[in-house]
Order: C-alpha cells, then structure tokens, then sequence
C-alpha cells in the first residue's frame, strides 16, 4: 500500500446561505483548496473525486451530482462517483479516495462534502432528514433523529449516572470554542445554564443539545505520500483509516451506550497508524448530539467506557485541556452540512496541524498525532481518520 | 416523499405490525424481530420458524418527544397531545423493539418498567391509515 | 497493485416483485452468490462491501441504505457504503470495490446493487427518475430522462445517416436474446415491425427503445487473486477497471452523438487489462435507450464513430456473431433496476465465462475475455470493465 | 420530492432564465452559459466578464416529448397540447442551450434551421409560476 498525503484543503463558511447554491458552494471550497496548495498545482491532474452528500441539494439532483460538481469546475472528464452514508457521507468519501491513492492506482485524489440543507421549508427538510436511522421502524415509531440519540442518553444516565449538566458540559465547550472559529455558524458563548434551560426537543434533550442544520461544503486534495512535497512544504499525512458499520436500527444492537462502529474503525486506524489513543494530540469528533460526544469519549480509547463525563469534569477535553476536542466548534456549533461533516473536520486538523488556525487563540501548539471521528446517523456508520504532522 | 413509507412498503409488514410476528433460528435457537435474511445473534442460520411473540417486556430506554419537533406524519398527534413518549422495550423472548408508549405513568417512565403490546393507529397518510403496535404499562 | 478475481455472483430475476422490499431483493441475490462459491467460503470473512442505488427503495431509506442490507444478511459490522452515479450505481460499486481489493487493503470485497423500483405510483416514479441529467437545465426544459437520448438519436439519425430500422434491431436482437434468459423481465420475442410501431415516447423513440422500470438486485464477491482458488475453481479475473465522468448536461458536451466518459472509461481499463477491443469476445454494454447501445459500439472501439449501425445490419452483435452483445437481453429487454445494473452485467459475464449461462441455447462458446460497460444518466459517468477466464 | 426545483433555487438563477446572462472567460474570451466556476473552454479561467446572450442561434437538435411521457410538472401543457417539442439549440455566442421549442413550423423542425429565444411561463408549482426562455423559429 501507497502511503497518503494531505496537500490541501479548504472550506465555506458553514451556515445559512440564501444566495449559494450546492454548486456555488463547492466551488468556494474548491478554489480555497488549490490556493492552499503551496507550491502550486495543475488542477488537470487531478484524477479521481469522491464526493459526499446526503440530499442531492435538498433533493433536486437525485443522481450523479459527482459530475455536475466536477464540470462547474472545470475537471469534467475526472473519474468522479457520489459516496453516501448519511452524516458520515464526507468520512467515507474521504475513507474511499484514501484507498483510491493507497491503490496506487491514483496519485492525485480529491475528497469533497457538501449539504444544501437551508433551501426547503423546516416540514420538508424534517421528511428528508427523518431519523437517519432503520426508517421502517424508528420513524414508524414517531422517533425522530434526535429521539434516537436521547434513548441513548436516558439509558447512558441510567447505566453509568451520567448528569443533564454533563451533556450541556459539552454544548458549553463547543459553542466557545464556536466563538473564535470565524468559519463557524455560530460564534457565541453560552453560558451552562442557558445550555440546561433550551427549548426541549427530545427528553432528556434541549435545544442546546442539538446540532443546527446547515449548508457548507469542505474539500481535501489526498496525494501520494512520495509525492507530497512536490506540491507543498507542509503535508499532512493520513496514517490511519478505518471504516465500519453497524446495525442501522438502535434496537438491533446488543449496547446503545456504546457505537461498535465507531469501535472498529478507531481498531483498524490505529492499527494502521500504529499508535494508540494516547497518543493524540487533539480530536475533532461526531458531536451530532451533545450525548455523541460522550459516546466518542470511550469509543475512540480516551477513556474507559462509562467514565467518559468525568473527562468534561476535569476540562481535558477543553481548548487547553491535555486533549482539546473539537476546537473547532464541533457539529454543535460549527455546524452541521451532512455530507460535508467528515471533510470538514479534515480541513479543520489540517490547518491546525499546520499552525494555520484562523485565530491565534484557537492554535494548538506542539501537536504532532490527530484525529477525525465522522458517525452516520445513529451510529449505522462510522470512519476514523488518524493525522501526523508533516514537517518533522 | 423524502422518508416516506409506501404503501406496499407498509403491507410487506403487516404481519410484525399487527401481530409481532418474529423468527426462531433453527440453528441457534434465538427469537429475531424484525425478520432478518440471517440470524443476528448467530449471523449463520438463514432457515426459520415463525414465532409469534407475546408483546410482554420490559422498558430499556426512553424518551419524549416534543411536539414541536415531531415527523410531519405525527404532527396531529404530537399537536393534541403535546409530546409523547417513545420507548425501546426488551421483550420477553430477548429481541428489542422501538414504539410509541400509551398511558404513561403520572409519576414518570422509568426504565425496567413492565410493559405490554397494543394495537393502535400510528398515522393516516395518502388516505391509509397505518395501524401497529404500541406499548403501554403491563 | 494486488490483482483482482470475483469469486461469486448471485442476481434476482428481474422484474415487478411486490411482496419483496429491497432488502429482500438484495439478500436473494446475496444468498445465491454465496452458494456460486464452490469451495466454500465463511462469509464472516468478508471485509468491505459498496452498494450502488439510487432511489434507495423508492425513497423510504435516503441514509445508509449500506449497513441497513448487510445488518439484514448477517455482516452487521462490515465496512459498508452506498456509491451512487444514477444508473451507473452498481458499475461503480464494483469499480471501488475493485480499488479496494487492488489497494492490498482488503482480500474479499462484496460490490452489489439493488433498485426497488416499482414500489410507487408512475407519477411519483417520475418526480425519482427525472431526467438523469442536469435537472435544473433539462428538466426545467421540459425534457424526460428518454427525450436526452432521443436528442442524442435525432442529432446521429442527421450526422451519420442511422435509420430509425436501426433502432428497432436494437430492440428486436435484445429481446431475442431475453426470450432464453430465465432471470430476464421479458421473455418474449418481438417482431421488427412491432418494435417500429410502439407507441410514441420521445421522438424518434417508441416505447420498444425504452428500458423499463424493474426491481432486482445483483451481488458480486471480489476476492485479492494470488487467494482466489482458495474459494473457487474457477475465478473470473477483472483485468482492467475504468470509469469517468463528463459534462452532466448534454448541452455543455462537445458532441452528442459519442460518450467521452464512456471513451475514457474503456481507455483506462484496456490499458489496465493490455488488450484491445479486437480481443473482446462478448460485451454487456448499457442500453437503455436503443441509441444508447449504438453509440457504445464506436465508444468502446468495436467500430468507427458513426458506423455502428452497419454492425447491427451485418448481425455481427448477434447473439450468434463475431462479437455478441447483450446476451443477456440487456437493460431493453432484461430489464434496469437502476442500481444493480453494472453488477447484473457482471454476474451474467462470470456465468458466461464459467459456461454456467442457464440455458444451452445462450451459452456463448469459447470465450476468453469478455467487457462490461455502465452507463450514468445520458453519459454523466461510465464505467467499463474487462474479464478474463480464470480455468487456462 | 424527487427532482424537485426549490423556489430558492430557481430564483438563483432568474438573470439566466430571464435575461439569457452568461460569463465571457477573461482568459480564453469565450462565454460559458449557463456560468461555471471555472470556463468550460479553457478549463482554467475563473474569472468572468458578464455578458447577457442575443437568444439567437440554430436548432442542433431536437425530440418530441409526447404526452403521456410528460415530466408531472408539466403534464397539464402535455395534456393541452398532446406533445411539445424540446431542442437544444446552438447560440451564436458559442454555447449551446436546452429548451422547449414554440410555433413549431408545420413543416417539421430541421437541424440548423434559425431560432430565437422569447420570454414564457415553464409551468406553476407551490404556487408560484416558474418564468423562463423558450425559442421560436426566427
Ligand atoms: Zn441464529
Ligand atoms: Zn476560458
């Protein structure tokens, strides 16, 4: 197997944009990508594309949005193909274009996401969107998506006394490190009681438990490892990729406070890595719900499961904890363009790893190992990425 | 359409909707529902005996969902009622399944709570009603 | 790059099944590839597994139609992921299925398709088809997914000089060779006179150029080669794997009367497979109009551009000619559940080549290497394949 | 659902479906229509002078929509008119567009024979009416 690069990425802002539509979107994306290519780059060599996305622009291009993206810019011809998997829809395009280079059969590999999600009506979008899990059963159930993730919950609380306040512990953190992200769709603090006094949606969810629905859209251009300072001076390099699946219906599962899924992509890409949880630096995980971030505690090895809130309890997963998570703002407040979720959070330890965060507040220094966490839905997917530095 | 159930989507279930219908794999032994293709619990035996189950459990998870965030099918009932509560029960013969509860407790749903199958309308749309199970207190 | 052989392959009859849903459909054709594989194999050895759909049975299952299919046969924790190019769905699953097996990643990869077309009321099957196309151009033009192609057969008709006959030997040669396909939708003959006399759907298209709607599915199991006779006598190898992508709406394109993705595809894999098109002995190609099989002849080298109609005069494409295409009766006549189609070709090219074709009088003879070519929408994606006899 | 144009969408491009506005590449000089981020001649330039297209062109070629095959948004013209002819017409700016075609000559429609862009309703959805360019014969 070849070995994987990052030479470049870029990002739209996420959140709410009347004006842009799914092409525009990718385009600005796109085009913040090849500008990030340091020492330049002919787009014609670009080869292949794996593009993420749940709704096809909230529904109007059912098929082969891949080609439609690839001719508005300018690389009609490249071998182009949709991959979806519900919100972890840019995890695996960027799982997919990872093999692709690995393959050796490829050396240049771009990795796309994009949701159009704000152009329906909130009825509409709530058909779409609809459980993200078994429909023909926890929708039929009068479940919605955030209902399956606050079964989760209840029973979290049940089994391991986990705390209301723990969960808004999360939306705390995330919303202040929101604030300084100036890509993020919301840039407000909110303090911890606001957090625990939202609008229910979902027992025992508020509405600060929840991710926003969001339009945006993230691009990363995967190169062959021996290749890579061709192109730029500071690579990122994909050690670690693993992808794995789950039953889609919570019901069929023998745990729900825990997603196998996210278990055995975290195994097979620290395997590949050959590092281990304790060797990250910082993490951007799948906080779809403030409870996902709880799960993704123990799940990805940084603690035991069942012990994942005392973690929140003693900061070390704040900005300037041992472990940041999610610096970025995190689904929760970044925000949440479905098929764009999983490239994003590759942008985001790009330039962090790069020492390109926007702001110098939210620069994490001195970190060598990442890692990106990207579930779909309920946990029916997952991917789990693994980063190293490049300049050393 | 988006997460729509067609109709004779809705039809091919029949049989677990109306009557909990599940399967006893004849290699491991274990009660499936839903009706799988291969045995969740064995992942092997794909042969098997009907089974229908007695609808008694117990609650494993819950929650309640607000009204204002209901599925558009459910929008009338979360309207009249509010909210309401969807809970995963364990059944007796080991499978797990997701519904809606009815007449819950004034004190609280709480979980391990005895609970029993109902037969109930669960919505109205393109002019069928969908009938199906619902839980409520044993 | 590792080398790759498909070991198994199982597929549904085609055609109207409505007590079965898409999981039924898939686990049929799932349980009927299992028992291809002679030697026996311990499916729990399965690694990965790419699903081509589009509508994700008829729209009840926009996310993560993937895990929902194997959580359903058994493979609950599998790396699963739905890949979708409109009707080129399952040519791309077998295509990244393909890369994964090459990138040395994975030994056995699973590349299926499935469709549940006809579970929804015409009107509402064609707000799902559209057009295949750029929606925003060519359906707010009016256009149907049929009118695209007959712009393409209009615009051939005055380049080159086909005649509308030369359509309808298209369809009369498919359904021909449909009539001794057990698995086909069509099992009936038609006359010339009858296939130039349907109905009018688009002109110059009657209803006899149009494929039409059906469920199925179709599973392929891809194994590393240097292992395949651990599981098979008889492997089918993939020697080359192509695909790539054009301009979505046929107004942007530079010609309509040939397939660049479709030129490209087919560049790729017969560079891949170091044969040429002399060396094919039969082909699956994708039409689902008549034209669309027309074009394929030139696209794929069988002949010069604007000379494939003189093929079907000479009856070289006869299931009793030099090079026999669409033995199966192809999507005309087998008929084109849109996501299993790219791997329904394969199945019926691993059955060719093992001479295993389930009727005498269709089996074709002393083959070696045989092409299969998927099709997206009106060209937007195409993906082509090369296969080798494995028992010499 | 399905293939749906949302009023967002469509609005975004009114100064294409009204005014026929497309992009001339500031470095190949030719214009894209409908736009591109990137030209699709040169596969290069990103950058873009407006440019709003005469409407004048040449049929490259055309099918017949018959009735019955109507796309549903547009079955009520399909049912008024029995079928309705669409053509992609070559612009005398370079690009070529896909339209409906009106005042078919009675003749038939020919390949190259001149056409012009005029202004009419496409057809009505949620309420509102979706405006657009059609072509006649010049
Ligand atoms: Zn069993
Ligand atoms: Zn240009």
């Amino acid at each position: 197997m070849e070995g994987v690069a990052i030479i470049g990425a870029g990002q739209t802002r996420y959140g709410d944009f009347p004006t842009k539509g799914v092409k525009e979107l990718f385009a600005e994306a796109y085009l913040e990508m090849l500008q990030s290519v340091d020492r330049g780059l002919d787009p014609q060599m670009i080869q292949a594309a794996y593009i993420g996305c749940l709704s096809a622009g909230s529904g109007f291009q059912l098929g082969q949005l891949a080609p439609l993206l690839m001719g508005h810019v300018g690389l009609p011809h490249v071998n182009a193909v949709r991959v979806e998997n519900a919100c972890a829809s840019g995890g695996f395009a960027l799982y997919n274009a990872a093999c692709a280079v690995a393959s050796g059969k490829f050396d240049l590999v771009l990795a796309a996401g994009v949701e159009k999600m704000r152009d329906i009506s909130s009825s509409k979008g709530r058909y779409w969107l609809g459980v993200s899990g078994d429909t023909e059963y926890e929708r039929l159930a009068g479940s919605t998506f955030a209902g399956i993730y606050a079964l989760m919950a209840t029973r979290y609380m049940h089994e391991y006394g986990l705390k209301r306040e723990h969960l808004s512990m999360v939306a705390v953190k995330n919303h202040r490190n929101a604030a300084a992200n100036p890509k993020a769709q919301f840039r407000k603090a909110i303090t911890l009681e606001q957090a625990m006094n939202g609008v229910p949606v979902a027992y025992p969810f508020n509405i600060w438990d929840c991710s926003p629905t969001t339009d945006g859209a993230a691009v990363v251009l995967l190169c062959n490892a021996r290749r890579a300072r061709d192109f730029t001076s500071r690579p990122v390099y994909l050690r670690g990729f693993g992808a794995a699946s789950d039953y889609l219906a919570i019901h069929d599962r023998s745990s729900i406070t825990r997603l196998n899924a996210t278990r055995k992509a975290a195994a097979e890409a620290y395997k590949q890595a050959g590092i281990g949880p304790r060797d990250i630096d910082f993490a951007e995980v799948h906080d779809c719900f403030t409870i996902a971030e709880i799960l993704a505690y123990a799940d990805l090895g940084f603690c035991e499961e069942g012990r994942a809130h005392y973690l929140l309890e003693e900061g070390i997963t704040q900005l300037d904890g041992k472990l940041p998570v999610n610096a970025s703002g995190g689904l929760k407040a970044k925000g949440h363009p479905i098929g764009a979720t999983g490239c994003g959070m590759a942008y985001e330890i790009f330039r962090q790893l790069r020492g390109e965060a926007a702001e110098p507040v939210r620069q994490i220094k001195n970190a060598r190992f990442a890692l990106s966490h990207n579930v779909g839905g309920s946990g029916g997917t997952a991917a789990v990425f693994i980063y190293q530095r490049g300049d050393e | 359409m988006g997460a729509h159930i067609s109709i004779p989507m809705y039809q091919r279930a029949v049989p677990q909707r109306y009557r909990l219908v599940g399967q006893r794999c004849l290699k491991c032994g274990k009660v499936n529902f839903p009706p799988k293709a291969v045995c969740k619990y064995c992942n092997a035996g794909f042969e098997f005996e009907e089974v229908t189950l007695s609808g008694r459990g117990t609650v494993y998870s819950y929650t309640i969902i607000a009204g204002g965030g209901a599925p558009p099918e459910f929008a009338e009932q979360a309207h009249c009622q509010g909210s309401y509560p969807v809970v995963v029960v364990e059944l007796e013969e080991g499978p797990r399944v997701i519904a809606q509860l009815v007449d819950p407790p004034p004190a609280g749903i709480t979980i391990g709570m005895p609970v029993r199958a109902v037969f109930r309308k669960i919505y109205e749309e393109e002019g069928v009603i969908r009938y199906g199970f619902k839980f409520r207190p044993a």
